[in-house]
């Protein structure tokens, strides 16, 4: 009799034992959970990081996290909230001849490794750097580093490179003990300056814990804990904090904001960040090349309603490529406002008239028909380059959106057939405007997408390179700035905004503008 | 008596759902009575409206009228569902015909290839080869018909097997008809009923496939009025302004849900001999 | 003399390790009828098919008209084809279904004749006039068909590429009785008037022994003996 | 044995064949492996990068090398040494990541598997037993619903009313059961509904045959009847359906665990094919694929258990 419900015993017995296993598997790993959170001590943080927490190698990548997120590490140099210099690491610098800086240090830091912070750290960290990371030692251009003193650094460049400070303010430039690696050089944990000191990473979970660095050279540290989570989707981030299971978050969707700001116990402050949405024009392109054409494109744009409708006003109208709270942006500039009367002028002038009737401007028997691409790694930007498509329509312009991946965004521009692009770009990766000018409005600039070319603005950039006087450097780029936003070779549409989330027991949070997302300060602590 | 009214009441079931579709597809006469706007007229004003008199099911984060781009993504799915299960068809049969009527190593290494494209989830391919191409209509289509041909084949496979067996095939092969032709004039005609059925009921799949990768962002860009896309847009405003997740969902499983019945009832006309009750 | 039209030489045939038959010899004249007697399972059908050129034997040789089949490119074999032509046993399946009755008359009319379509229209009536048809029977389709219909067809088919040899095998077995014989003397008048010769198969001798000029017995996977009926071969 | 020995073969050239067509695909992308790993990993997406840093990691992952030595060298690697490589982003092993990940989807697709068999079969047998009565038409509308709805969206309602509504689960996190409930129910519904209706069918199938009805007016009662005959000879096709439904259910893990930030292989897969990390989508597809023709390898051996007239080879 038994026999014959063997197969069916099987099955019984397989599902169960299943169940069982998966349920005993979950309680055993129970503790890793945010949920579980209560029983650590109360001057514990949750932090909803907006990234997926990839490594934690501070300076090939991820120098932002562990320097302004995590506050492991911390750079030589600091910027204050007008993005002008201050000391970090280095009390001071400065520049000895064309070619050569000199650093004082701090003398009273110690790495979390209880090791003194010497000049000999401080060239092992740059030194690793520029091995490592491309990008920075490009920005660096440096061709040695020698030690003076224990406290005294001296580092000479190929060329001369005005923007060497700025770039020491950048995260992937930030400390490092060199016990960071082990002696085969391979990559333990990020030892650091900072507040805080590195304390585990689940590998599994991608959840950092950072705890209180007890010997800070800066004072007293806030909090006791932090654990930092990554979460990429902002509607997930919305949810965590909405359940009280982060405490801390950004970007949770834009249109979200005003609805949890109104939530008991939960605020939020928006803020600007040094990046904007910028929509490049080929200018090799028929219509395009004629300047009437862009600034009528300009007048079109309704910039304020997208800063309000798209954006909920994380974000604002952007008039030049640099903020205007930057101590070298050109304050007399302000954004185009929608005009389309002055559009329509712009445009009949240029020879684009709606000719039979359909809505679409044309000339010499062609509609004016534009193809618009943007991607959507950055949630502002398809909303945005539709609306922008409709307000375009309004002044006759046909224009077709498409939002793609990077690779084919990259293949088309490569092949140069596009029109309209539309981008966040970084404007302050490094705390001087001569980076950016140089790589957009320079003829054949790495990021002039346009192919934008005035012999004006060429000159007037490289005379400046050469000025070290702040205050005259900045003139000749006030003056590249007020060319090309009378050209609009690119339009410039409004400044990236970002969303601080927190719960109303976190204080002391002060928001850093000069930070790539957003910088976690030692002041911050949680109220009971 | 009872049998003969169920029957009716069934045709009638798969009449409605077929006129529904073919509704849903004629969208120009069709859908400006019900909704008279434009689906891609943005209004910032009027962005994430409840449902109301004006705008039946409410408006999405840019104001547009989301029952308009129901059903204009009605057309979306289901023209590139269209061009997923013609593709695939094709290439099924195409293969399957060669493998069962030439045999031997054509059908050896024809059966490895369609076992092989059997042998994995499909989905997980279809992303990862749309990871790459980047999202739009014909990657699309590209990715799912590569994942959707090998169940035609292997179907088409069978019955050509039995046809070929068959005594007017052999009468074909001795009055001195050649390949091109037997194949052509004999065996597509008479093989392809229960490949059609697959289809139906496999556009349901294809539209839910479509859905699936536009949601994780991979199949088409949120501009365009999709399903899928439309949900993952509007998952944003999940606690504001549910709808905008609610009914895209509702429009993608009541389109399966027709498909699968309209496929039952072809297989009820194309093949009487199969059992029913298999989908409902 | 001339060649028989039909010669086959030590025929064999296995599949895998069992044979099913060997060593079958039997040659047929022109305007003869050889059947084959034989039990079911004995391979007769398989012998028949081997003759059209559906299936290889594992050895032996075939000769139509003189010329080994076996040993024949294909493109030489496919200027043959025609003139070696198969009834089949189940009428049910011997025509596509998804065609009416004309449509299958007439297909190899299409692929051979070249004719263009009045004139293949007329060949076609012309065929079904021959074989007994009537016009309703041709706009059917063959499930609307009865077998002893079907069976005309296929022979009109089969006429319409006029073959020197036909191999019909069992084409009676399922038809009533009034029927086969229709058949069969349909068979025989088709003889008459074109000289046609056939093996044909059956399990049933009576049959058999009604039309054939010879008989050939079909035992244990070899011919065991050919058997002469007295009939004049009518030419 | 001789039927093993094939199947483990069929099962290799299968894998072959997978991780020749994704190296391939993968390979093909507009603008550039160098430049896409670049902006994905290192830059930011919408920064430049100079022919300097190209020329680096191209040499660094050696992909200025023809395609076919790129992968003969994958290859090799994978069978010499067991590694099959390294993952940009994460700057790990692909094995190391796919050893960190495996658990938790084995444990969510393990558990969604078992509830929607248990689920699906006791529901089938239930809807069979009240076959045509009101219920059983509930039953089965609701399944012909369930196989229809994208189980992202089933996600999503679920979140939307437990979690946020009732507040009764958390949203995120891993590790505890109130953590699985939600990503297994939505995961398994799909399954449940295909299994219940395959269970239904087969069951009315038994049910309908002499033994049975022989059985039924000796008079046995109707649960012994199930679970001493029915049961057993209507399990079959559901085993055989349990199977296939492995292989959506693990496609379906990828977006459910997207939408729960669960971490397994599946929101691995999509995470890595958005950031063009290559070695791990290969890592991630081949996981995914041996997982799914090892348990229908399973299914066919349970298969061969319950009838004992099937046998290979």
């Amino acid at each position: 009799m038994k026999k014959k419900n063997y197969p069916l015993l099987i099955l019984l017995v397989t599902l169960l034992s299943y169940a069982m296993l998966v349920t005993s598997g979950c309680s055993s790993t129970k503790g890793n959970e945010t949920g579980e959170v209560v029983s650590e001590p109360n001057n514990t943080l949750v932090l909803g990081e907006m990234w997926d927490i990839e490594s934690i190698n501070p300076i090939n990548g991820d120098g932002t996290l562990i320097c302004e997120k995590a506050a492991i590490t911390e750079t030589l140099v600091g910027a204050s909230e007008d993005f002008s210099l201050n000391p970090g690491l280095a009390t001071s610098w400065k520049q000895l001849d064309e070619n050569t800086w000199e650093f004082k240090l701090k003398n009273n830091v110690t790495f979390h490794d209880g090791s003194k912070m010497t000049a000999k750290d401080v060239k092992f960290t740059l030194e690793k750097v520029i091995s490592e990371n491309s990008k920075v030692a490009s920005m660096l251009k440096v061709d040695s580093i020698e030690v003076v003193d224990n406290y005294t650094l001296k580092i000479k460049t190929k060329e001369i490179n005005p923007i060497l400070p700025g770039v020491l303010h950048y995260p992937d430039t930030a400390i490092i003990s060199p016990s960071t690696y082990n002696e085969k050089g391979e990559f333990v944990k990020p030892v650091g300056t900072g507040p805080y000191k590195f304390e585990s990473f689940d590998d599994q979970t991608r959840t950092l814990t950072v705890v209180k660095n007890e010997n800070w050279w800066g004072g007293k540290v806030g909090l006791d804990k932090m654990i930092i989570k990554g979460i990429p989707d902002p509607n997930t981030r919305a949810m965590a904090i909405e359940n009280g299971e982060v405490d801390f978050t950004v970007d949770v969707p834009y249109s979200e904001t005003d609805r949890i700001d109104a939530l008991d116990g939960i605020n939020v402050e928006k803020f600007k960040t040094p990046r904007v949405y910028k929509l490049d024009l080929n200018l090799k392109h028929e219509p395009l090349e004629d300047v009437r054409v862009r600034q009528a494109m300009s007048y079109a744009i309704n910039r304020s309603e997208i800063a309000e409708n798209v954006l909920y006003n994380v974000g604002e109208a952007a008039a030049g490529p640099f903020l205007p709270t930057m101590v070298w942006a050109n304050k007399s500039l302000k954004p185009y406002n929608q005009n389309l009367e002055k559009a329509n002028e712009l445009l009949t002038a240029a020879g684009w008239v709606d000719t039979d009737g359909d809505g679409i401007r044309d000339k010499d028997g062609k509609p004016l028909k534009l193809n618009f691409m943007t991607y959507s790694a950055r949630p502002g930007l398809p909303p945005m380059a539709e609306a922008m498509a409709a307000q375009l329509k309004e002044a006759g312009i046909d224009v077709e959106t498409e939002v793609m991946e990077m690779g084919s965004i990259d293949d088309r521009k490569e092949k140069g057939n596009w029109d309209l692009y539309l981008a966040a770009y970084n404007i302050a990766m490094v705390p001087d405007p001569e980076y950016i000018l140089t790589n957009w409005y320079t003829t054949n600039g790495t990021d002039n997408t346009p192919g934008y070319s005035n012999p004006k603005v060429d000159s007037l950039i490289t005379e400046a390179r050469k000025i070290t006087d702040l205050k005259e450097r900045y003139k000749k780029f006030n003056d590249v700035e007020a060319i090309v936003y009378d050209e609009q070779p690119m339009i410039i549409v409004a400044y990236y905004g970002c969303a601080i989330v927190k719960k109303d027991s976190v204080k002391g949070y002060v928001f850093d503008p000069t930070a790539h997302d957003y910088r976690i300060n030692a002041d911050m602590y949680l109220e009971k | 008596m009872e049998a003969n009214l169920q029957k009716s009441l069934s045709k009638k079931r798969y009449a409605f759902c077929f006129d529904s579709t073919f509704a849903f597809f004629r969208d120009r006469p069709f859908c400006p009575l019900i909704s008279p706007y434009d689906p891609n007229a943005i209004d910032l004003g009027n962005k994430n409206l409840s449902p109301s008199g004006e705008h039946l099911l409410g408006t999405d984060y840019l104001g547009r009228d989301l029952l308009s781009r129901i059903l204009i993504g009605a057309r979306t799915s289901l023209s590139i569902a269209f061009g997923v299960v013609l593709i695939s068809l094709l290439i099924g049969t195409a293969l399957g015909c060669a493998a069962g009527y030439y045999g031997g190593i054509v059908d050896e290494s024809a059966s490895r290839v369609i076992d092989i494209f059997l042998s994995f989830p499909g989905i997980i391919f279809a992303l990862a080869i749309m990871g790459v191409l980047g999202s739009g209509v014909f990657n699309l289509i590209f990715a799912l018909s590569i994942v959707q041909w090998a169940k035609y084949a292997r179907v088409m496979r069978g019955q050509v097997l039995s046809l070929k067996k068959q005594e007017f095939v052999l009468s074909a092969v001795t009055s001195g008809a050649d390949d091109f032709h037997i194949i052509l004039k004999h065996i597509v005609p008479n093989a392809i009923a229960p490949l059609l059925v697959l289809a139906t009921i496999d556009f349901g799949h294809v539209i839910l496939s479509i859905a699936t990768l536009s949601f994780l962002g991979i199949g088409l860009p949120a501009d365009v009025p999709e399903w899928g896309a439309m949900l993952s847009a509007g998952k944003e405003f999940m606690r504001t302004a549910p709808y905008q997740t609610i009914f895209p969902g509702l429009a993608i499983t009541s389109f399966v849900v027709i498909f699968s019945i309209l496929g039952d009832g072809m297989r009820d006309i194309l093949d009487p001999n199969h059992e029913e009750g298999e989908i409902y | 003399m001339s060649f028989p039209v039909l010669a086959v030489n030590k025929l064999a045939m296995k599949f895998g390790t069992s044979e099913v038959f060997k060593n079958v010899s039997f040659s047929v004249a022109p305007g003869e009828t050889l059947g084959l007697f034989g039990k079911s399972g004995s391979g007769k059908t398989t012998i028949g098919r081997c003759i059209v050129g559906l299936e290889k034997p594992t050895g032996g040789e075939i000769r139509v008209k003189g010329k080994d089949i076996l040993g024949m490119s294909k493109k030489e074999f496919r200027k043959l084809r025609p003139k070696v032509q198969m009834v089949f046993q189940h009428p049910e399946t011997s025509l596509d279904p998804r065609m009416k009755a004309f449509e299958n008359l007439i297909e190899p009319l299409k692929l051979h004749s070249g004719l263009k379509k009045d004139a293949l229209l007329k060949r076609g009536e012309k065929l079904a006039e021959l074989t007994g048809l009537l016009p309703e029977h041709l706009a059917r389709y063959p499930s609307h068909l009865s077998g002893g219909e079907i069976q005309r067809i296929v022979l009109a088919r089969i006429m319409a590429l006029s073959p020197d040899f036909i191999v019909a095998d069992e084409p009676t077995s399922m038809l009533d009785v009034s029927v086969q014989a229709q058949i069969l003397r349909l068979m025989q008048k088709l003889q008459r008037e074109t000289g046609v010769s056939y093996l044909l198969i059956s399990h049933d001798i009576e049959v058999l022994r009604k039309v054939c000029h010879r008989i050939a017995y079909l035992e244990n996977g070899t011919i065991t003996s050919i058997e002469n009926i007295n009939r004049g071969i009518n030419t | 044995m001789k039927y093993f020995i094939k199947r483990t073969g069929f099962m290799a050239l299968t894998l072959f064949a997978v991780c020749a067509l994704t190296f391939f695909l993968m390979n093909v992308i507009p603008g550039g492996t160098a430049e896409l790993i670049l902006k994905h990993t290192f830059v930011g997406l919408e920064e430049s990068v100079t022919e300097e840093q190209l020329s680096q990691i191209s040499s660094r992952y050696n992909l200025d090398d023809p395609l076919y030595l790129q992968f003969f060298r994958w290859i090799r690697e994978a069978f010499v040494t067991g590694d099959i490589g390294t993952s940009y982003v994460f700057k790990k092993p692909v094995l190391y990541l796919l050893a960190l990940r495996l658990p938790a989807t084995i444990q969510l697709a393990g558990t969604s598997m078992a509830l929607a068999a248990v689920a699906g079969v006791s529901l089938g047998i239930y809807s069979a037993l009240q076959e045509n009565r009101t219920s059983d038409h509930i039953l089965r509308i609701i399944t012909l619903f369930g196989v229809s709805m994208p189980g992202f969206w089933v996600a999503l309602i679920l979140i939307l009313i437990f979690s946020l509504k009732l507040k009764l689960v958390p949203v995120l996190g891993y590790g505890s059961l109130e953590n699985l409930l939600l990503p297994a129910a939505a995961l398994s519904l799909h399954s449940a509904a295909a299994v219940m209706r395959v269970t239904r069918t087969s069951m009315l199938e038994t049910l309908g045959q002499e033994y049975i009805r022989f059985a039924k007016a000796k008079g046995l009662p109707i649960w012994r009847i199930i679970s001493r005959h029915a049961f057993k000879n209507a399990m079959l096709p559901v085993v055989t359906v349990i199977g296939f439904q492995m292989g959506s259910l693990l496609g379906g893990t990828v977006v459910i665990e997207k939408i729960f930030a669960w971490p397994g292989i599946g929101s691995l897969l999509v995470d890595s094919i958005s950031a063009r990390d290559l070695p791990v989508v290969q890592g991630c597809v081949l996981a995914i694929v041996t997982m799914f023709l090892l348990v229908n390898f399973l299914v066919d051996i349970l298969y061969t258990r319950l009838d004992p007239r099937i046998r290979y080879g």
